[in-house]
């Protein structure tokens, strides 16, 4: 009877849905105990990619927040709950600059928010160094990111649940960050 | 009381049980009308399933109603009535063609039938149109808030209905069209009847969105 | 399959009209023939072995989780694969394996047991198991990916919303509701038309088996409750796809809409599982007490009063919530109320055990086992529904230890009985009763060993859910010993699989009717034949088998070159018309792909929502498009007055 | 039959009544269970006799007379210890609910969040309110009433020896009320699936005599003493100028964040890390060094600390008594 051979039929599509969906995994992965690269020193991160003579060798460190659901989610969390709201008042700006617009004054890429965090900058930024540990560093980073359109948009978070201010990060519109406002080199601020 | 005969007591035959045919049915119909069709139960079960599907979202938008000291929402503007009253109209218009070719496919006309379902698909896209821009009258957007977005389910999910039994009739209509139409006219004639059915159960939802936040 | 004779040339001897109709009515060859089948029996049996399959993955995912459970902090899994795990051994219990079976095993049975060739709309039927097989391969790839949903089966919102689950592990939980739901209402409504309009000749409403009863009863309560788990998981989708604000308490929404609306679907949900329970029993009751059920009108006014109550008793689930205090006793009531008609059917059995001459064979076995769990499931449930007893113990162990009571003996106990039962129908070779007898006591000590410890650990104060519990809490012995139990099922399932698999390939030859049923499915050959009955017999009592051993009355006239189904009123199920079915067709699957293309894109960006309806309309406007007309087909068309 | 930790050892007397219950009807279960089971066993006996005499099955119309007469008097029999279950499930409701006699309450505001408890004594004087977590302690006879309110998903709040559970819903303020009637140490646990730590989210309850609670509540309201002796001093800085100021309070010190757990008398309490870790300096170094490895998923962050600062640390959060 034709059972036995549905069963095979049936097994192979399985087995392509469940290869398709493979792809999904880094983006639903909770880590938990993963230990995140630290902050990188100071005078390592440039901030502008104008520079005299020869630039000097870019710095790159991967953020293994980007594009993980749940760490932009903690990072949307400890935004919410470190009173970063303050001043950037969920992304729109008030004392502190807006953070969803494409103007990143000391660079967009991960490892130059985390910067601006843990040094601080003038006008008020406050420094949290060997306040906020490493890998809430990156997570907050990569929420930041997340705001501004800079994150894939699957592991975007959706809204949350109060009073409705803003378009949710999910829906935010994709876009790069424009060359002329930040250090980013066009090679690697091409990808999302 | 059931004619129990003298239960074999022991179970197991082979065999299968011959059977002795007794009646011949070969002349009865197989063009039959209204209940008497399958298709016509079918529609039923689909119209109980997207009854309860209305009613989940109506219940959900009175038990929002209950959450609001004022209703709608401060700062929510009314629903506008002016396109969702129009709309109503045409729809409730749209069923006097549906009958039409409905009377007519029962006395298997296939001119009349033809006529009055262009004019029913023409009015029903007319309704479909004017409920897509019944979305703006509703001014609000569906994420604003549960008052929005209870209003947007009940009218979407309304919506969908509509759109299926537009669809269905523009289908029928080109069937009737181009094929010879003898075995189609009860299916006709049920279309008819699933379009009473989805105007019938607009009237509640229109009061529910358009009414009820003017009088409570 | 009886061996194809040669054509012999007198024109109407069994063998010929066997070979003419089984050339209309059997699926084309090969892979495509396997697709474009709208055989019910060929889908319903395609659908009882995915359901299978989906309950033996659901099996592992409770053995991994009772040995994480055996020890106090054991480290054998982390608390996200945990949650994952008991969410989708939950989810895929209730939805894939539970509710798809027990309609499955109607699609297959109802049809030969009313004397009919097919369910009524048999395309229907094909696009209802794709749409299942969408949803059950979309749920476990999530599982398999890590994608898994892990905010429990009945996901309540806020930790389901899209503040609390990050990713798309509640969406793909949502996308699996909807397609199962879809599948569920379709194959409800397949066997409501079936049953009304499809009976053969002089099987009035009071000549249909009991099985037939409760499937019809347990249908109508699908149709009914099915929309309203649909809306809520589209209302949580929207809600974290495109930020709508049904359930967000500062917006005006309410985590308890989400809560009632789960429930007024959640509980007769239970119940549209344990009411084919009923059917299988009554079924197996009266053919093994070698008498009809006793008290038939009682059972059957009982499984509709059952299938009323069980929408009024709902916020039994939400005792501890801030509802208010007077309703929650009037649920208590309703609650027990329910207890009353499930009372009556057990009764009756029990009397028709008391006045036949039962055989204990398997399925017998089953039945028995079948009146000892339930019972204590039900009278554990009396214990819930009591509004202070179940503030104490609600949400604690004792709940999975109800549940599994309630559902493994109400549900699962009666379908093994069943497979027992019908298995020589299915496949024409009988089951071994020496691994049958083996695999129930197995499979019984297991049952009471599992979940029985699980009801004392509640009273102990243990809560449900937890992937791990401190050392000095003292529940470490009881859970070791419900480990263990699980063991016993396991090694039960295992042996029954090995029945199914020798049984398969050497079973004894089972012939039409190797247990003297009363119902019509054991008049015609075993397996059936594609075409069910080559005329169509006319029943005269309410066993039809029973009333004679002589040969059975039958009709003749309908057309042999095409597939072609008599209807009968709904009533007295008199001849009333001839209805031309359509021939397999690719359509069915099309739909459900489209379907499945619009609801798993959706969940990636809102617009694949927009492109699949789209793709969903054409290919039902392709549905409707008429099949090409035949040679010779003359209407005999019958006005209205 | 008082089996420690279950719902029938029980401290108050909303507990003690549904233990009553309880125990009528798992009785009446247990007799309606084995009536049944008898039944069954005795129809199975008496009608195999038939297949040994090769009798018929008896569809004689007196027999279906006499089945329907039993089938009758069992159903009867449902009905009737179905109405006496509901009413003594009435009769306990009513015995459960709020004491409206109750002589000025102890009010306590417990909000739950994302797997530790937070409570506020509402004392007459607002200026006496005090907010502790993870730790809740009631005197003895005195009712108290508890509203229940969340911050993030639905909790459930659950002494088994005092009352049953109520659910803490967020946009909902569900109340409850418990009476201690002897004094003793419990622990009470979160029963509504709430996350990746719904397992370890439970909370100390120390039931004590009215006095010994007024000394409490006063030691409690008293804010951190600055540390004295030079190890401490360095642990204070620690505190105060590494990642524990992000999240926790100390009253007295700067640290005023409320996003975790308060700390100001953090060594008076029996347990750490939500009621899932007795309160010793080893467990507390391995929770501060890294929290995931006792319950992954939870919002602490492992904190890369010094030893010479991790003593330090230690010995200032052993001063705050």
């Amino acid at each position: 009877m034709s059972a036995m051979s549905a069963g095979r039929y049936w097994g192979r599509i399985a087995a392509v849905a469940a290869l398709a969906l493979g792809l999904a995994c880094k983006r639903e992965e909770r880590r938990f105990n993963a230990t995140y690269p630290s902050a990188p020193a100071y005078a390592s991160v440039t901030l502008d990619t104008l520079q005299p003579g020869v630039p000097s060798p870019e710095l790159t460190v991967k953020s293994p927040a980007e594009g993980n659901a749940y760490d932009i989610a903690q990072g949307k969390l400890l935004f919410a709950q470190w009173n970063c709201t303050g001043c950037h008042s969920h992304g729109g700006g008030g004392m502190g600059p807006p953070l969803m617009d494409n103007e990143w004054i000391y660079g967009s890429s991960p490892e130059n928010i985390v910067a601006t965090i843990v040094e601080g900058r003038p006008n008020g930024m406050p420094s949290f160094r060997n306040r906020i540990t490493a890998n809430q560093l990156w997570q907050l980073a990569a929420y930041v990111r997340s705001m501004a359109g800079l994150e894939a948009k699957g592991p975007s978070p959706g809204r949350n649940d109060e009073m409705q201010y803003k378009v949710d990060e999910q829906r935010t519109p994709f876009r790069t960050p424009r060359a002329s406002s930040s250090k980013t080199l066009p090679a690697k601020s091409q990808r999302p | 009381m059931t004619v129990v005969g003298e239960i074999p007591a022991e179970a197991g035959r082979q065999a299968e049980r011959p059977l002795r045919p007794v009646v011949n049915v070969s002349d009865l119909p197989n063009v039959v009308y209204g209940s008497r069709v399958v298709t016509w139960w079918g529609t039923i079960g689909f119209m109980a399933a997207e009854t309860a599907t209305l009613s989940a979202c109506v219940a959900s938008y009175y038990y929002v109603l209950r959450n609001y000291e004022s209703f709608p929402p401060l700062r929510t503007p009314l629903p506008d009535l002016f396109i969702p009253t129009i709309s109503l109209i045409v729809l409730v218009l749209s069923l006097i063609p549906c009958y039409l070719f409905a009377r007519a496919a029962k006395r298997l006309d296939k001119p009349a039938t033809l006529r009055w379902m262009w004019v029913a698909v023409v009015v029903m896209l007319i309704a479909t149109a004017l409920r897509v821009m019944e979305f703006r009258s509703l001014n609000v957007r569906w994420d604003a808030n549960a008052y929005a977005s209870v209003a947007w389910a009940v009218v979407f999910a309304h919506f969908t209905l509509l759109l299926a039994d537009t669809l269905e009739t523009l289908l029928f209509a080109v069937i009737m069209q181009t094929r010879e139409p003898t075995r189609y006219y009860p299916g006709v004639a049920e279309d008819t009847f699933y379009s009473y059915f989805m105007v019938a159960v607009w009237i509640p939802c229109y009061v529910t969105v358009y009414l009820v936040p003017r009088w409570v | 399959m009886p061996a194809e004779h040669a054509v012999d040339t007198d024109p109407n001897s069994p063998a010929s009209l066997h070979a003419r109709l089984e050339r209309v009515w059997r699926n084309g060859p090969g892979l495509w023939g396997w697709l474009t089948s709208v055989n019910h029996k060929s889908i319903a049996l395609r659908s009882i072995i995915t359901a299978f399959t989906f309950f033996g993955i659901a099996g592992v995912e409770a053995a991994l989780m009772r040995v994480q459970l055996a020890r106090p902090e054991n480290s054998f899994i982390g608390p996200d694969l945990y949650n994952q795990l008991f969410t989708t051994h939950g989810s895929a219990m209730m939805f894939l394996f539970a509710v798809p079976m027990v309609q499955s095993v109607a699609l297959y049975f109802v049809p030969i047991m009313i004397g009919t060739r097919n369910v009524a709309f048999p395309r229907l039927n094909a696009f209802g198991y794709w749409t299942y097989l969408i949803g059950g391969v979309l749920l476990f790839s999530g599982l398999f990916t890590n994608t898994g949903p892990d905010q429990g089966w009945f996901s309540y919102v806020p930790l389901a919303g899209p503040g609390f689950s990050p990713g798309k592990r509640v969406d793909i939980w949502a996308q699996m509701i909807t397609f199962t739901e879809i599948a569920a209402i379709v194959a409800a409504i397949e066997v409501i038309v079936t049953v009304f309009k499809q009976r053969a000749p002089g099987m009035s409403l009071n000549r249909v088996p009991l099985f037939v009863w409760a499937m019809v009863v347990m249908s109508f309560m699908v149709l009914v409750a099915m929309p309203y788990v649909a809306t809520a998981s589209a209302m949580l989708a929207m809600d974290r796809l495109i930020a709508t604000q049904f359930f967000n308490y500062t917006e005006g929404g309410d985590a308890l809409l989400w809560q009632h609306l789960f429930w007024f679907f959640g509980h007769p949900e239970v119940y549209i599982i344990f009411i084919p329970g009923l059917g299988m029993v009554s079924a197996i009751v009266a053919t093994f007490s070698r008498r009809p059920v006793f008290g038939y009108t009682a059972v059957v006014l009982s499984l509709v009063a059952i299938g009323f109550l069980s929408f009024g008793l709902w916020v039994h689930h939400m005792f501890a919530t801030p509802l208010p205090q007077t309703g929650q006793t009037f649920f208590t009531a309703a609650s027990a109320m329910i207890a009353i008609p499930t009372g009556v059917t057990i009764f009756c059995w029990i009397a028709t055990i008391w006045s036949g001459r039962p055989r204990f064979d398997t399925p017998m076995l089953y039945v028995v086992g079948f009146i000892a769990l339930f019972t204590i499931g039900g009278l554990t449930g009396l214990l819930l529904a009591s509004v202070p007893v179940d503030l104490q113990i609600t949400d604690t162990d004792f709940l999975p230890g109800h549940i599994h009571y309630v559902l493994l003996g109400g549900m699962v106990f009666p379908l093994f009985g069943a497979l027992h039962y019908w298995f020589p129908k299915v496949t024409g070779r009988m089951m071994s009763e020496r691994l049958g007898k083996v695999s129930f006591w197995l499979l019984f000590i297991g049952v009471n060993v599992t979940f029985f410890p699980q009801l004392l650990l509640g009273i102990a104060g243990m809560p449900r859910r937890v992937y791990t519990y401190l050392a000095d809490t003292g529940w470490g012995g009881l859970n070791l010993t419900s480990s263990i139990g699980a063991g016993l099922i396991a090694v039960g399932i295992v042996v029954l699989v090995i029945n199914i698999a020798r049984s398969l390939a050497a079973g004894a030859a089972a012939g039409a009717d190797p247990w003297g049923g009363e119902t019509l499915e054991w008049a015609i050959s075993s397996p059936a034949p594609d075409y069910n009955f080559a005329y169509i017999p006319i029943v005269h009592g309410r066993s039809a088998l029973w009333a004679d051993t002589g040969d059975l009355d039958a009709v003749a006239g309908l057309r042999e070159d095409r597939r072609e189904v008599l209807q009968t009123t709904m009533l007295d199920a008199v001849p009333d018309s001839r209805h031309e079915h359509p021939d397999p067709t690719i359509v069915p699957l099309l739909t459900a792909l489209a379907v499945g293309v619009g609801l798993i894109w959706g969940i990636l960006d809102p617009i694949g929502f927009d492109v699949g309806a789209v793709l969903t309309f054409i290919a039902l406007a392709a549905w409707g498009w008429p099949q090409k007309t035949k040679p010779n087909t003359h209407e005999i068309v019958e006005v209205p007055k | 039959m008082t089996w420690a930790g279950s719902i029938f050892d029980t401290a108050g007397s909303p507990a003690e009544r549904i233990a009553r219950l309880a125990w009528f009807l798992i009785i009446v279960s247990a007799v309606t269970y084995l009536l049944v089971l008898a039944a069954t066993g005795i129809a199975m006996r008496r009608a195999r006799v038939r297949r040994t005499q090769g009798e018929l099955a008896d569809t004689r119309p007196e027999t279906g007379k006499r089945l329907t007469r039993n089938v009758a008097i069992a159903t009867t029999l449902t009905t009737l210890i179905l109405l006496v279950y509901v009413s003594a499930t009435a009769l306990t409701g009513k015995a459960i609910a709020w004491p409206l006699n109750a002589q000025q309450p102890l009010t306590i505001e417990v909000t739950g969040h994302q797997w530790w408890w937070q409570f506020r004594y509402r004392d007459s004087l607002p200026s006496n309110w005090l907010t502790t977590s993870n730790e809740l302690h009631i005197p003895v006879g005195r009712p108290v009433r508890v509203i229940l309110l969340s911050n993030d998903v639905i909790h459930s709040f659950w002494i088994p020896e005092l009352h049953g559970k109520q659910d803490l819903i967020p946009g909902h303020r569900n109340t409850m009320w418990i009476k201690a009637d002897r004094p003793g140490v419990w622990k009470a646990r979160c029963a509504e699936f709430c996350g990746h730590q719904h397992a370890k989210m439970a909370f100390d309850v120390v039931a004590e005599s009215p006095a010994q609670f007024a000394q409490w509540y006063v030691r409690q309201l008293a804010s951190a003493l600055p540390p004295t002796d030079s190890s401490a001093k360095h642990g204070y800085d620690v505190f105060v100028q590494r990642t524990c100021i992000m999240c926790h309070s100390i009253n007295g010190t700067e640290a005023g964040s409320n996003v975790g757990p308060e700390l100001t008398h953090i060594a008076s309490r029996p347990s750490l890390a939500a009621g899932s870790l007795p309160n010793t300096r080893v467990n507390l170094t391995r929770w501060i060094l890294n929290p995931q490895l006792i319950k992954p998923g939870v919002r602490m962050p492992p904190n890369a600390l010094s030893p010479a600062d991790m003593t330090a640390l230690l010995d200032y959060l052993e001063t705050l008594k």
